[in-house]
């Protein structure tokens, strides 16, 4: 059963009036171009990017945390975007967010109990905070702490109950490992995956790192540029990626592995502004796919379907990219000016 | 957008903002109750004075006309000096730039030196003794320091006159060399004054600004190629605190109206401050007015200079401007 | 001076100094921020300054052996030197300078913390309301702000007092107040700007706080260290600002003594009785001083430095 | 004290960089106690080999990298007297200030994590890769600049005469590393420290950086210092790896050696915490706890509070560096080296 839908979101950031608002505004930044998506109750949707991707921006538009520019989400049949702020203050019972950087997302002013009894205050529920604070792992004598005597996964799992404090049941993990050293990040990895067993919680998992993702989610959707690139069930994204992008993406993440006889695709140049992307395909500038042509200079790719359940937006999905294809890539050219 | 049309938006900015602080000056001073006149002139006197000034019209049409007066570069007539008032200022303006120019540079030169001194010796014992001298000077109210000053160098060691501008028997104008000597002998006390706060001030912001520096990342970076300690504060550090210190900069010149108001008062400097003053205490409207159009110009001016220079001297802010530009004719 | 005055004025200064003391003693063992805080140690000295002044301030009688006002002997007793029986002089009219000075005290850090308390409280208002709800509202504020900035305000508050004959005092508190929130509510706008988007604020968004709580509860507490800076260099300003109306001779009204208008009525005597201008300008810079320094030591603490220990 | 395993290889080069007993520690502010940020490391590095000093946040790496050019600020940090870092012979804490200055950016150079704050904000790309250039080389500014478009051309920054005269803002992130490279290698060092070099970029400007970082070493035959947080990094492009924990060397070896056969039990945790993208595991292995602080060590091995298999040995001693024994210089900071049979999770 669907949870989650979102149609064509669209967010443009506004260009900002430069020199103190008296400047002629600067081209809009297009983080969001068009995503749509949905997620079943109970599953983990890993929506991986590079920054720049506009995957950040999907979450928090989703949640109305920023005002969308165009598109609709339903969650659970209620458009999102058409509540009034009472209804909408409901819905954020919900759905909740966790943060990726455990510094900043708690309040340096306020108790570990302060912060989780902040919630229960508004919506006038009755939790506990020292169960809250067991279901995330820790001792109830945390309570009493500031954010600054505790460590990175300390406060992590705090910022993990505030989210649970109001019972959602949909949760947008916004990269919540990578600023984690890799011993600790296995154990908030281990912690999200129980919560979700134990309370049938449907995630969006937004990060930037393939094995991560890998390891939580069940269907993987790739952003390039603002667009969904690729859509898959997780197995079939990783054994046999379509888009071009997904293909150099996975061989590039280094594995600790020096046995490991990978080919890499080394990508040339960056990725263009999203303020002045490219005409055509978003990835064509940097594409090595063999077959690239003047199609994908002029001619969008829509995210079609390509076997069941997996879609692509590449004129060329048919026949994916091998890693022996883009191995004779020239690398170090110009970047995309 | 081009550097050129950010110039003429910038100063329809600062157009607008001198506009509505001299609104605001206008309203505030015709608010205010009583009329124009000395206690011991007469009443009939008064009114037919009002009248000839149009004061017992409605405050929108005194307003208007004196809008109209304005767009032609008429100030008006100043009340009590029976003169025009753009007469009275271009006699005063000059000795109060001179007067606030003086200042600045000692202000900056002195502010900046220290500053930067205290920076490359941070926390030795030079540093301590001068941090805790600015942190003194920079909390002396000027017109307290102002006598003081006029006490020990004026009065008791006599190295120095104690007012006015020049020598009124030798030099009431500039006629030689001597004349020039003459003037700046009398400039030192007043600006020394108003300057050394300010070079307090400058000394404790440039000391912070460089320190603030010496953490980043890119003096590590430095350092690690192999520069020489001096080059690293001089080069890499001071060109980087000196884009804050553009910023205050811009933010001065408030603190040397002000001070120029008391230092011209203690010193019986023949400048604008006091003529403003003196035209405030005898309800001079139009010279009030025009004191308050001159100094809200200076302070624009200030900091629309500094943001030029920040634009000058920031690249990024350089480049942002040359990229608006390309992206504008594109 | 009486036995008494001694003994009040010496308890005065060991009250100060062990309440500093303690604080500091406090301070030290809690946590880094109050580490930092008394790290330099102008701002344990300017803190004891300020305190001592404070209660010097508030048991004025106890302190000052004459009436501040009193004519002692307008024939005999005109600009007598510092003595023990008047420790710091008198004036030209034969007044007690150190009595003076007391209970200048008393309307000096009144005005500076009044003044400042409206600034501040202003300040902030506008800061937070221009920066948390940005769009027209801020733009609007904004604009506003540069023309509060523009405006020489020396001349704005000489006019108000000058042209409004018999003004009363609390005005001219009100008057400097609303002149000098400008630079503070820049300041704050500043900060919530950057508060706005930290991830905490964005989570109590997400949990459906409304915005009066994110601004009371997340976004203020956090801006607090900057808001006390600007509140104590503001009530230095307003100090001096008022002192420099006082000093021009329209601030307090004669005979009531403020440290501005003793610097003015000694000023003719200057050159027969330099401590009647002396003392009093030594008292504002003090304080001035003092504020400086404990601004200086909160700014310590909310910026860390590793380049001194 | 304990006495680093000895490289086997026979015909071993000369070393070129002998780091020994070094030990930074930080006074913690208000002088409340000090931080052993790195306590006795020692480690040995060879011309034109990748050393790869691997370990979590606050293990001491990056300390360790920057106390080699004595770039820890001081105060709070210091270097102990009796650590040794020599660089060909010459004792780097002997050195005067200029004799330092004349190692710095020339025989051995830096590069950072950030590239973004590690480039001065007001000067070209161009002036900042000539500035060593123009002090350890003496050239003139025409002739460091000529160099600087040559070494723009040498790390792949496309049309070089004009992006010479750009400003660090102006390029991406990956492109101001590529500048940071140009700017250490502009003198041609013999080592090069890159600390965390691709940490702050996307993994697709990473894998770009790290193929530049090999082929440069390659072609201009110097050693490189590669300290990260990132295994599959150390895996990929390192030759031996020094494994750092809480301040201190707990194993060394050849990276075949390491991964194949990890023998200290935090090495064997953190590999096993790694998520693979080639196998997806039910549940990650997690290693419980966390890093203590540097002002209070656990007493004994100091992992012994997270480590599976810790008995009381381990809590009442330190063990000090053990030859594992593969005779590839492999060695852990672990009683289980000379316990083998211990090797069973209590938990």
């Amino acid at each position: 059963m669907t949870l989650v839908e979102v149609q064509d979101l669209v967010k443009h950031y506004p260009g900002e009036r430069s020199w103190f608002g008296l400047g002629a505004p600067r081209a809009a930044v297009r983080a969001v171009d068009g995503v749509s998506f949905t997620i079943a109750s109970g599953r983990t949707l890993g929506l991986v990017g590079e920054s720049g991707s506009g995957k950040t921006s999907v979450g928090r538009t989703m949640l109305r945390l920023q005002e969308p520019t165009a598109g609709k989400v339903l969650f659970d049949g209620n458009d999102v975007f058409a509540l009034d702020a009472a209804r909408l203050r409901a819905l954020r019972r919900r759905m909740q967010i966790v943060f990726q950087d455990p510094y900043s997302s708690l309040n340096p002013r306020m108790t570990v109990e302060a912060t989780l009894r902040e919630p229960l205050e508004i919506h006038r529920l009755n939790g506990a905070v020292s169960a809250l604070l067991e279901e995330v792992g820790l001792d109830a004598a945390f309570a009493k702490r500031y954010p600054h005597e505790l460590s990175g996964g300390q406060r992590q799992r705090v910022g993990i109950a505030r989210a649970l404090s109001v019972e959602p049941q949909f949760i947008v993990c916004d990269e919540p490992v990578s600023a984690l050293d890799v011993s600790v990040q296995a154990q908030v990895l281990n912690l999200l995956a129980d919560l979700q067993a134990k309370r049938r919680l449907t995630y969006l998992f937004i990060a930037h790192d393939l094995a991560v993702v890998r390891h939580i989610a069940d269907d993987v959707a790739v952003m390039y540029l603002g667009k969904i690139v690729e859509r898959a069930p997780a197995a079939e994204i990783y054994a046999q990626p379509r888009h071009p992008y997904t293909t150099a993406l996975l061989s590039a993440v280094p594995e600790p592995n020096p046995r490991a006889t990978k080919q890499r695709i080394v990508l040339a140049g960056d990725m263009p502004s999203a303020a002045h992307p490219p005409a055509g395909c978003p990835f064509h500038p940097r594409c090595p796919h063999p077959m690239k042509s003047d199609r994908c200079r002029t001619e969008v790719p829509a995210l079609r379907p390509i076997t069941t359940g997996h879609l692509a937006a590449c004129h060329y999905a048919q026949s994916p990219m091998t890693l022996a294809d883009a191995a004779h890539q020239p690398l170090n050219r110009p970047r995309h000016q | 957008m081009t550097g050129s049309a950010w110039l003429l938006r910038r100063l329809a900015a600062s157009l607008a903002i001198i506009f509505a602080v001299v609104t605001f000056i206008f309203i505030l001073i015709h608010l205010a109750p009583g009329k124009p006149c000395s206690e011991n002139l007469e009443p009939r006197i008064c009114d037919l004075l009002t009248h000839q000034f149009g004061l017992d019209q409605p405050l929108a049409v005194q307003y208007g006309r004196y809008l109209v007066e304005l767009a032609h570069g008429n100030l008006g007539m100043s009340f009590s000096l029976r003169r025009p008032v753009l007469d009275a200022l271009v006699e005063t303006v000059p000795f109060t730039l001179q007067l606030a120019g003086a200042a600045l540079a000692l202000d900056f030169l002195l502010g900046l030196g220290l500053g930067i001194y205290q920076a490359v010796r941070v926390n030795r014992l030079p540093d301590v003794a001068l941090g805790n001298a600015t942190l003194f000077v920079y909390s002396l109210p000027t017109f307290w320091l102002a006598p003081i000053l006029l006490l020990i160098f004026g009065e008791k060691l006599r190295w120095f006159p104690v007012g006015g501008a020049s020598d009124p028997i030798f030099c009431p104008a500039v006629t030689s060399l001597f004349c020039v000597a003459d003037r700046l002998w009398h400039l030192v006390l007043p600006a020394t004054t108003l300057g050394v706060v300010g070079a307090a001030g400058t000394a404790r912001f440039q000391r912070a600004a460089m320190l603030e520096v010496a953490n980043q990342d890119y003096v590590r970076t430095a350092r690690a190629k192999g520069v020489p300690e001096r080059q690293i504060v001089l080069r890499h550090q001071l060109r980087n605190a000196l884009l804050s210190f553009i910023t205050r900069f811009g933010l001065a010149f408030p603190f040397l109206l002000t001070g120029a108001v008391l230092v011209e008062t203690v010193f019986a400097w023949p400048g604008m401050g006091r003529l403003a003053f003196n035209a405030i205490l005898t309800r001079d409207y139009p010279l009030v007015t025009a004191s308050a159009l001159i100094a809200s110009t200076v302070v624009v001016a200030g900091n629309l200079l500094a943001d030029i220079l920040l634009g000058v001297a920031d690249p990024r802010l350089r480049v942002q401007a040359a990229a608006e530009a390309d992206i504008a004719t594109a | 001076m009486t036995l008494g005055n001694w003994l009040a004025l010496f308890v005065a200064l060991v009250t100060a100094a062990e309440v500093v003391r303690a604080l500091r003693h406090r301070a030290l063992r809690r946590d880094q921020w109050g580490r930092r805080f008394f790290r330099l140690r102008t701002t344990s000295w300017g803190l004891g300054i300020l305190m001592f002044l404070v209660i010097v301030a508030l048991v004025a009688p106890l302190i000052a052996p004459f009436d501040p006002n009193r004519q002692l002997d307008i024939v005999h007793l005109t600009n007598q030197p510092p003595s023990w029986t008047f420790l710091l002089g008198t004036d030209p009219l034969s007044r007690d300078v150190w009595s003076r000075v007391v209970y200048g005290a008393r309307v000096s850090l009144g005005i500076g913390a009044l003044g400042a308390l409206v600034a501040v409280a202003l300040g902030t208002l506008v800061g937070a309301i221009a920066g948390y709800y940005r769009r027209w509202i801020d733009a609007a504020l904004m604009r506003g702000v540069d023309v509060g900035l523009a405006l020489p305000r020396i001349f704005i508050l000489l006019m108000a007092v000058a042209l409004w004959d018999g003004l009363p005092f609390a005005a001219l508190v009100i008057a400097i107040g609303l002149t000098s929130w400008f630079g503070t509510s820049r300041l704050v706008r500043a900060e919530v700007l950057s508060l706005r988007q930290r991830d905490f604020v964005v989570a109590a968004r997400a949990l459906g706080a409304g915005s009066s709580r994110v601004i009371l509860r997340h976004v203020l507490p956090n801006a607090a260290a900057p808001i006390i800076v600007a509140a104590a260099l503001g009530v230095g300003n307003v100090l001096l600002l008022e002192a420099a109306l006082s000093f021009l001779g329209i601030g307090v009204p004669p005979p009531d003594a403020s440290w501005g208008n003793m610097i003015a009525d000694g000023a003719p005597g200057l050159y027969t009785a330099p401590w009647s201008t002396f003392f009093p300008g030594l008292a504002i810079s003090l304080v001035v001083m003092s504020l400086n320094a404990v601004a200086d030591g909160v700014r310590d603490a909310m910026n860390p430095r590793e380049d001194t220990t | 004290m304990t006495a680093p395993a000895a490289p086997a290889a026979p015909a071993a080069p000369p070393v070129l960089l002998r780091v020994r007993d070094l030990k930074t520690y930080f006074v913690t502010e208000h002088g409340k106690g000090t931080a052993r940020a790195v306590d006795d490391v020692s480690f040995d590095l060879f011309p034109g080999e990748t050393l790869g000093i691997v370990g979590e946040s606050g293990c001491g790496k990056t300390v360790t990298s920057l106390s080699i050019l004595r770039l820890v600020p001081e105060p709070p940090g210091h270097v102990l007297p009796g650590s040794l870092i020599e660089f060909e012979g010459r004792n780097l804490l002997a050195l005067s200030a200029p004799e330092l200055r004349a190692v710095r950016g020339n025989q051995i150079a830096m590069i950072f994590q950030e590239p973004m704050t590690s480039l001065n904000p007001v000067f070209t790309v161009g002036d900042q890769i000539a500035e060593a250039a123009i002090i350890h080389q003496h050239l003139s500014r025409r002739a460091a600049r000529a160099r600087a478009i040559e070494m723009l051309r040498l790390v792949g920054i496309p049309d070089p005469d004009e992006r010479v005269d750009d400003y660090p803002h102006q390029l991406s992130g990956g492109m101001r590393q590529r500048v940071m490279i140009a700017m250490a290698l502009i003198c041609h060092p013999k080592v090069l420290i890159a600390d965390e070099p691709t940490t702050a970029l996307d993994v697709t400007i990473q894998a770009q950086i790290l193929e530049l970082l090999d082929r440069l070493q390659h072609e201009l035959g110097m050693a490189v210092l590669l300290i990260t947080h990132d295994l599959g990094v150390v895996a990929g492009h390192a030759d031996r790896v020094v494994v750092m924990y809480a301040g201190r060397v707990v194993e060394t070896a050849t990276t075949d050696a390491l991964f194949e056969q990890p023998t200290h039990p935090y090495t064997e945790g953190l590999l096993a915490a790694v998520p693979r993208i080639d196998a997806r595991r039910a549940r990650l292995h997690a290693i419980p706890g966390q890093v203590p602080a540097a002002t209070a060590w656990p007493p004994g091995c100091r992992f012994h509070p997270r480590c599976p298999y810790a008995w009381e040995k381990c809590v009442a001693e330190e063990p000090p560096l053990l030859d594992a024994g593969d005779g590839a210089g492999h060695a852990a900071r672990c009683w289980l080296v000379t316990e083998p049979e211990r090797r069973v999770p209590k938990r």
